[in-house]
């Protein structure tokens, strides 16, 4: 689904990240921790093409997006990204966020696009809010409309950049909802949190990465419980 | 201090047909001046640096040099090479024109920057192009960003075309250095215009901060 | 005041005003102020015994400071009228002027009453200004008003105006200096009635006498004849500002 | 089109003599307005609205009616009837400096109103009045946010003072105007003055953005 | 210690805090909960006078600091605060953070201020940054230097408005700890946090806000293990 290798990004000389290699099989959920600075926005940003990669390779579903033939519009609608700020649009309408790029990019009508941000509306508990404008929602139901509008151009994959920590605490219960189902109806994720039950729960593996680099990777109960490597150690013991 | 309200009451059909014709001049102005400014605008952000040179230019021209002198180059010297004449009003409104363009690039492009980077973004992400984004979610909410300081330009250029006087459009300065001129006295005409020109300028921020707290709540 | 005087006795030094931009009578040239009323202040002050020292201060600030008697005298081509008299004190004429029409070559303008109709660029607040008041209405359409003649030669240059009204000597001048202008000045004595300049006072300056004498020193003993020839390149008519004094 | 280079180099001397007034001008008024801007800013931002109103209409006046007519009254009428006598340069500083002492003020009340109000808070639980925290933590902060919008004060005074030709003060302005008067040319004496402030202006602001950049990083 | 009696405040036509009482002892520490706008920050601001008391009294040391005639600036030298955003001065070094009340307001001395100031920085474990600026240091820096800049008022008093929510999770921890060793030397605590372990650890008492009320409180393991409010309930399910 996706493969990443030996993914390298600088800002100036500043190297963030040094050499990652992954691979995220179809339907897998991997979770992405570490302490802030260390790269994991940088790299969910690279698979989406958001920063332009210095070196390595990058394949979605077997297309090389570092290859500039790539049309990187169509491989964006495949992959979905939701971010710690929201990021709606305040002039639209809900419905309007959620009906925009359908309409734009895919060409779609506005009432097979209504048709279906009403249907992704009630997936994520918002269907009262189609009408109103970003503004007037709280935190959790900004960042839940915001999952819809990703979902809405029927992306195979979907990138998570610490969906909840913009979050107020009894909000992040409502968001993390929204994604467990997401993964329980086998959409392949990548998520960076720190929200450790989730990755437990819904995990399939977790990449810790610090200085740029992916320091260990493992099923989330043996990486939390055995954490082998002594900078995952000291990061756990901080935040655990 | 003797006062004379006769002579300005003398006058008063003047400073009325001079307070018409600044905010004739004003309104052309502000209008062409946001069209050209846009343009200018977008020119001077293309990403081909010797592309916007030109554009740089145009803005470091007319925000560097005197409202003065350009009004006096283009009334004197650029527009009678093109008309082969003298043209105060024409002249007067190109210049004011030009000069409030370069404002309102700048205007245009703090407009678009000042627009959270995480916008493009979540629109690139969505698959849609750098154009597409531009039109559906940069440009509405810039545009709406860009009326409280354009409504200022619009303020500047009520008492920058004060200086139209210089070339003899009858604006409402005229009038006020045309009864000076007549009377020699210099209260009277003086602040005549000033409160006139009080009056427009607070008017219209009344009705710009109304316009502005609306949008707000919107 | 700005002026003093010498412990010794010797007279003092005058600050006389002006407004310098009214070439020839008086302007700047490259930021000296000179001109024919700059030479003939000098010679009327050397009669007197006086020295002088002559400032550019613009137009208005001339009745302010003679006003306010912060200067002692001042000379700008500024025409004796009653109406200033009410308020000043003049010296006895010493110019004789009078308001010409300057047109472009071949104008079908020929008198001031083709003027009816045309554009016409005037100078702000001086006499050019009142007569075409006078003659086609206070304030009217076709009239503009420059702040000085400069702007108003540059707009008939340019074609903005049809005609300007300014006093003969800036306007001979203006036409002699500048040929390839193809400009060309018409008199018409019938309506532009004649007007004297005098050397501006503080209301019963004791200046007065004394330099009222010294004028006609200056008048009879060929100095201002040969002041006058070398700003104008013609004779003055003495005979008619002698004639004013009576 | 023929340019005389000639009547360029023959006025430079003058142009010369123009410009450092242009500067005395502008540098003598940024400081009086500044302090003079400093008062009245604090003035208007008294929580009594009696006697804040007074500021509020001077930085109204100021700001809402054209800088000519302001030159205009302060050299014709005000600076006469205290002095009894007209002096252009000491008019010329005096409606500049009360022009940008408006200015200064409103960038004064920005400054102290862009300060985080978490800072005043914070003294103010530390057990500091008001003019503590006001004089140790809040303006400390302002001044230095103050630095950029008062430079481009300076650029737009630098513009401004060009008005002081019209009551005859020998600046840059001035010597054009004379030039013209002299050689009835437009083209060279409006250039030479544009290019003239041209290279003031961005002068200036290539050093205010240097010291801009070098404030962001300390 | 802290006496807070019918407490009410309104902004406007909104009443944020309905009638609040509370008692806190000497050496106590109390922790606040409550979902956000439930009315926790302005109650602690209450108490610190940063919000003009619309109704009722409090009590600090036995002075009423709504009576008009008590010296406000005097009371709040015996109260301590600590923000979410650290209000750290960012144009004074980290020692002058600290010095700059003690001698403004308590004439002390820039050497027995110098002294006090680096005492406090060592037992909150940063008396290597006394001559950084506050925007080279790391958010848990940050707020540790805060705490020690109120601590040089030598307050009896200390409250907490979530120190620990804007700080990266890694980061949580070197807070919580100087609060905790506060804590065991006697101080007298008001707490705001979403940090339920802090809360049962160190908690002397739980109080549960919502809707500008105190709903419920308790000793924290009571309070937490069984709540008796159906909105005490409601948001323990959300947040723990
Ligand atoms: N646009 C940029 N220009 C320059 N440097 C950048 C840019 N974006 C990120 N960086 C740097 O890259 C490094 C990694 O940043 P990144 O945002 O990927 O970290 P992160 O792991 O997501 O941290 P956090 O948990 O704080 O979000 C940081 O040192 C950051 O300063
Ligand atoms: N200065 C103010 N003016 C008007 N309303 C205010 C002000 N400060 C707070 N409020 C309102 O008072 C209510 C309570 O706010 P408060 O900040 O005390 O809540 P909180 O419990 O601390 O929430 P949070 O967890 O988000 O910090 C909210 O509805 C808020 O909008
Ligand atoms: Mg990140
Ligand atoms: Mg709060």
């Amino acid at each position: 689904m996706i493969q990443v290798k030996n993914l390298k990004k600088s800002f100036g000389i500043n190297e963030v990240l040094k050499d990652i290699n992954v691979t995220v099989k179809p339907q897998e959920v991997v979770v992405v921790i570490g302490p802030s600075g260390s790269g994991k926005s940088t790299f969910l940003r690279c698979i989406n093409m958001l920063e332009t990669i210095t070196g390595g390779h990058v394949y979605v579903e077997g297309i090389d997006i570092t290859d500039k033939k790539t049309d990187i519009n169509k491989v964006r609608t495949e992959v979905g990204m939701v971010f710690q700020q929201f990021n709606l649009f305040p002039h639209k309408k809900v419905i309007e966020n959620i009906m925009l790029a359908p309409m734009k990019v895919r060409k779609v009508s506005a009432e097979v696009a209504r048709a279906k941000g009403l249907e992704l509306l009630r997936k994520v508990g918002l269907v009262d809010k189609a009408e109103a404008f970003p503004d007037s929602l709280s935190g959790g139901q900004k960042q839940r409309v915001a999952i819809a509008r990703a979902l809405a151009m029927e992306p195979n994959i979907m990138l998570f950049d610490e969906p909840t920590s913009a979050l107020d605490p009894e909000m992040v219960g409502e968001v993390l909802e929204v994604m467990k189902q997401l993964a329980k109806e086998g959409m392949t994720m990548v998520v960076v949190t720190h929200e450790m039950g989730f990755a437990k729960e819904v995990g399939d593996r977790v990449l810790f990465m610090d200085g740029g680099l992916i320091v260990e990777e493992n099923i989330p109960k043996e990486l939390f419980d055995n954490p082998k490597e002594e900078r995952t150690k000291a990061f756990l013991s901080k935040v655990l | 201090m003797d006062f004379r309200w006769d002579i300005i009451a003398e006058y008063a059909p003047f400073f009325l047909k001079g307070t018409l014709l600044t905010i004739g001049l004003s309104v052309a102005s502000i209008l062409i001046g946001t069209v050209l400014g846009l343009f200018i605008g977008l020119g001077k952000m293309m990403r081909n640096k010797l592309y916007a040179l030109p554009f740089k230019w145009y803005i470091n021209f007319f925000r560097g040099t005197p409202l003065m002198v350009q009004i006096l180059l283009v009334h004197f010297a650029v527009v009678p090479s093109f008309l082969g004449t003298t043209n105060a009003i024409f002249a007067a409104i190109v210049a004011l024109s030009l000069n409030s363009a370069a404002y309102v690039a700048e205007i245009f492009r703090a407009g678009i920057q000042s627009i959270d980077r995480g916008q493009m973004e979540a629109a690139r992400s969505l698959g849609m192009t750098h154009g597409q984004a531009m039109r559906n979610v940069i440009l509405p909410q810039a545009f709406k960003r860009m009326i409280p300081p354009l409504g200022n330009e619009f303020i500047v250029l009520i008492k920058d075309s004060s200086l139209a006087a210089l070339i003899a459009a009858p604006e409402l300065m005229y009038w006020g250095r045309a009864m000076q001129g007549q009377y020699m006295r210099p209260w009277e005409p003086y602040l005549t215009a000033a409160v006139i020109y009080l009056v427009l300028t607070l008017s219209l921020s009344f009705l710009l901060n109304r316009l502005e707290r609306r949008l707000a709540t919107e | 005041g700005t002026s003093k005087t010498n412990g010794d006795g010797e007279k003092k030094t005058l600050r006389v005003v002006t407004d310098a931009a009214y070439a020839p009578l008086e302007y700047q040239d490259k930021g000296e102020i000179v001109g024919f009323d700059i030479d003939f202040i000098k010679a009327v002050a050397k009669e007197a015994g006086y020295k002088i020292k002559v400032e550019h201060v613009g137009w208005d600030p001339i009745f302010v400071e003679i006003k306010g008697k912060t200067a002692d005298a001042a000379i700008s081509s500024i025409t004796i009228d009653s109406k200033r008299q009410q308020t000043y004190d003049f010296s006895i004429p010493y110019f004789l002027s009078k308001n010409e029409i300057l047109v472009p070559k071949g104008s079908s303008i020929k008198s001031t009453k083709d003027l009816e109709g045309k554009k016409i660029a005037v100078q702000n607040g001086t006499t050019g200004q009142e007569v075409v008041e006078k003659l086609f209405g206070e304030n009217n359409d076709k009239l503009k008003k420059f702040e000085n003649n400069n702007l108003a030669i540059l707009e008939l240059k340019k074609g903005g105006v049809d005609a300007v009204v300014a006093d003969n000597t800036v306007i001979e001048t203006y036409v002699k200096n500048n040929p390839n202008d193809n400009l060309d000045f018409i008199e018409d004595d019938a309506t532009f009635n004649k007007e004297f300049y005098g050397i501006l006072l503080p209301k019963g300056s004791k200046l007065k006498a004394e330099l009222d004498k010294a004028v006609n020193k200056v008048l009879d003993n060929g100095t201002y004849e040969k002041l006058y020839e070398k700003w104008f390149k013609t004779k003055p008519d003495i005979k008619i500002l002698k004639d004013q004094q009576k």
